[in-house]
């Protein structure tokens, strides 16, 4: 058996999607920008799928742009803003997925300051702390919709409203909450949001941002002035086409299936839980954490051997250990929310997927117990 | 990443857990890196007759246990010392480079446990 | 009659390039970065590409990097070598891609120093012009290797000798010409070198930049340290796929497809010359211009309206007037080659590609003359 | 982006070409930007008889040079002089905003070419 539990890296594409873009590659294949019949083809549909993708967020379609993706949106959101602003701070929280936080590092290394607000143990930021570090040199604030590792939701209408209040820009990293959740921007308050297709069942290397109105940024890439001159380059128009598709198919029925999903994640947890020496990651409060992920942890086992049995058996997981990393640092996310060391190397995700069936989940819950018991009974740390 | 050599061994990993009465323990690494090891060893004219190994850590560090180990079992002091990571490495099909530290590591925990053996020696 | 011949702006994928990719949209769809089965594939089969990408172009696997196409490539050749260095000049040429100027003016604008070299009425680079720009505060010298518009091809290997000489680095915009020319980057001694995929008929959304071993460069998209910590972002293993793929097709029988298409072009350069009041632009002596290009000017006729008229017979072409862009201003590349700027209003590009036909080419020399003859007519410019 | 209505103005245009005798001739626009509009009228009993247009310019700048002759043609210059940029786009079913400045170059012909007939007119 194959058991794929590894949505929150990436997803597989649904073929709905692949049929729409399938055309774009051949057949309407044109040049955005060109001003002939194949060219103002591509323009149309790439303009119908931003409006789609506009009214299904709730937001103008002179507010969506399209990008290369997450990390891209992300990079364009914290450079872009700070470079046209004369504010010199930026505030993130402590738990942001590399994107935001290497990006903010680099800020820092280039003369702006950097303010890292921590999460409490359960991966929820210190709105007090917020508030105090926002002063009248922040330009931006940045803080995750929900977690990557952990999947935990943060309070990003407060935030956004704490923001309003002092004046300040608001971006949030909605990456692992787009085509998962229900969103609408406009309400949340969030000034602008980044989105990656291929965490929702669409094609990898096409991704986007909602940037609110008039908000005051400059490019990362220049050049050719597309995007309304935000982000240069020949439009990618079958990504662009199979993001706006994968988008609509996923909250189609969007409230059923993160039900569904729910469902397995608690009976997964409470398995997990009758473990000896097991913690869940994060808090697993209704409605503060995605329904597709499971974060455990297990005393005295390294993740990256954790995986490779559940690999062995089928089972392709992830985990935030660093010796499943090239940096050979354990988990921000996990020491943020409190970990020791060896608690933060034996931590195993499990995200799910639409194809996710309780079947697979099963099939977890009879090989795990067994890996578990074996790297402990070798292991060195009881 | 890895070789089939070394998910072979990962998978079937010898010597592991621990000898009630060790002639010689040697503990190594560090939770922090995430990889701690434990290597014990019975030595018996001057040559290791026993070895095991208590492995918290990756699939290299859990390979390179194993398979340093079963190198050194059998053979004398002075020749277990001689082991280097490379050979290892070697035995293993190459390891990535980001993880050569893990062999480092198994071949450290045998030498710390030879170091053991010879002060409680000394000390009788 | 359909007759795409705008090949410049962007090609058709091919359908070997789409069979390749597609397994990797729903099959093998793991994450590069996850060390299950699933990433590991995803993982090897990114390096496979690289592999072979290097090779076709004479240069070594970890001096590819992929991007998501050639303005990106372009961004970070300029913006990333600056960063990292202590010297503040940058050197263009006055007939760079938009991706390069735009990102120059960008730089200037930050601070750094700009100087843009002119060309010869032919469209060739000034290269004592250029000798005598490079200073000990330069860091970079950036000039493209084919024009997007004319064809025109740069004595790449002499700027690159220039710039070794005077220790400075060099980066060569190859959009235009990788996937078009036999290319060994090695040899040419450029350090750093565009690549877009959809130029080749590959897929949109994907590039990749050759940077020479030890050239210190600073991210542009900084994240999880993805393409050897120079480009984060998930990678986008369908495009990466295609673009090895279309690569190595383009340059199975380049020579003969060069052949073939520079004979279609010298045809219709003749034919289009017997047109009164007509000039070619740039130069079409031979090797010094790209096989598939015909950049045509007629006196007294805006290109806009001209490629509308031939879209309407089904021609689907381009034009570097200024009406057809949003910009308002006529294309700086003619005005470089010192076109007047009624010169420069009335030109019209044809760019060819390996699907086009001498069937097709009769088909424009058939229609292109009726067409001008009744917009002359109409003109207010005899 | 173009509407059909423009398109179906450009590949059919009306008036174009000069009056040999205009009572009348306006020149606007400049090579520079792309654009440059002749305007010839003929005036009879105050009222424009005949109108032709000689047009340098884009798609646009040929429709409205199209669409505002026709519309003038047979109204007394007063009226002629009351048509408005915005009612010759909207006969066109809307121009994009980038064009706008076109519609504007057909409207400025045809006053300044109603500004020579009324100047000569007056000399005599
Ligand atoms: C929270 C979060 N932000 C950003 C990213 C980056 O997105 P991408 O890989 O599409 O660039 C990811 C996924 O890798 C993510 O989970
Ligand atoms: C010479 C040149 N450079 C750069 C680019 C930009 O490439 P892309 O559109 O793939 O970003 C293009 C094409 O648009 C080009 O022709």
């Amino acid at each position: 058996m194959e058991v794929y539990l590894d949505n929150a890296a990436t997803t597989p594409m649904r073929k709905e999607v692949f049929e729409e873009m399938e055309k774009y590659f051949f057949q309407d294949y044109g040049n955005a920008s060109s001003l002939h019949l194949f060219g103002q083809k591509a323009f149309e549909e790439k303009e119908n799928a931003r409006e789609k993708i506009a009214k299904l967020l709730g937001v103008k379609s002179k507010e969506i742009y399209f990008t290369s993706g997450g990390t891209e949106s992300d990079n364009l959101a914290l450079k872009g803003i700070i470079q046209k602003s004369n504010k010199k701070k930026v505030i993130v929280s402590a738990i942001e997925h590399p994107a935001v936080l290497r990006t903010a590092e680099f800020l820092a290394k280039q003369g702006k300051k950097l303010s890292v607000i921590p999460v409490n143990s359960e991966g929820i930021i210190d709105l007090n702390k917020l508030k105090k570090e926002i002063d009248s040199d922040t330009a931006l604030v940045s803080v995750m919709h929900a977690n990557n590792e952990i999947g935990v939701i943060q309070p990003v209408k407060e935030i956004a409203e704490l923001c309003m209040e002092k004046n300040v820009l608001f971006h949030s990293d909605t990456v692992q909450t787009i085509g998962k959740i229900k969103i609408n921007l406009k309400e949340t308050g969030i000034d602008l949001a980044s989105i990656s297709a291929h965490k929702f069942n669409g094609p990898k290397g096409i991704g986007a941002i909602y940037i609110k109105e008039g908000t005051p940024i400059e490019p990362l890439i220049h050049g050719g002035g597309q995007e309304n001159k935000l982000r240069s380059g020949t439009e990618n128009i079958p990504g662009i086409i199979g993001l706006s598709k994968a988008l609509e198919l996923s909250l189609k029925n969007i409230e059923e299936e993160q039900k569904r999903q729910e469902e397995l994640r608690n009976e997964l947890i409470k398995f997990v839980l009758e473990i000896p020496k097991t913690r869940i990651n994060g808090t697993y409060e209704k409605g503060k954490r995605l329904s597709n992920n499971v974060n455990a942890s297990f005393y005295g086992i390294e993740g990256e051997a954790l995986i490779a049995f559940l690999n062995e058996e089928g089972v392709f997981a992830s985990t935030g250990s660093a010796c499943s990393s090239k940096s050979l640092k354990a988990s921000h996310v996990l020491l943020a929310l409190g970990l020791s060391h060896i608690w933060a190397h034996g931590s195993l995700r499990l995200t799910f997927g639409r194809q996710t069936t309780k079947k697979e989940i099963n099939y977890v819950k009879e090989k795990l117990p067994g890996i578990v018991e074996k790297l402990r009974k070798m292991s060195s740390i009881k | 990443m890895y070789s089939d050599k070394v998910m072979n061994e990962f998978k079937k990993p010898k010597n592991m857990g621990k000898i009630e009465n060790a002639d010689g323990i040697g503990t190594v690494g560090n939770p922090v890196c995430g990889d701690m090891l434990k290597v014990y060893i019975k030595v018996k004219d001057n040559k290791i007759t026993d070895v095991k190994v208590e492995t918290f850590g990756c699939v290299s560090a859990i390979a390179t246990s194993s398979k340093a180990t079963e190198m050194v079992k059998g053979k004398t002091i002075e020749e277990a010392l001689e082991l280097s990571k490379d050979e290892v490495a070697k035995e293993l099909g190459g390891l990535p480079p980001i993880k050569m530290h893990c062999s480092v590591l198994a071949i450290d925990g045998i030498r710390k446990s030879i170091e053991d053996y010879k002060k409680k020696n000394k000390k009788q």
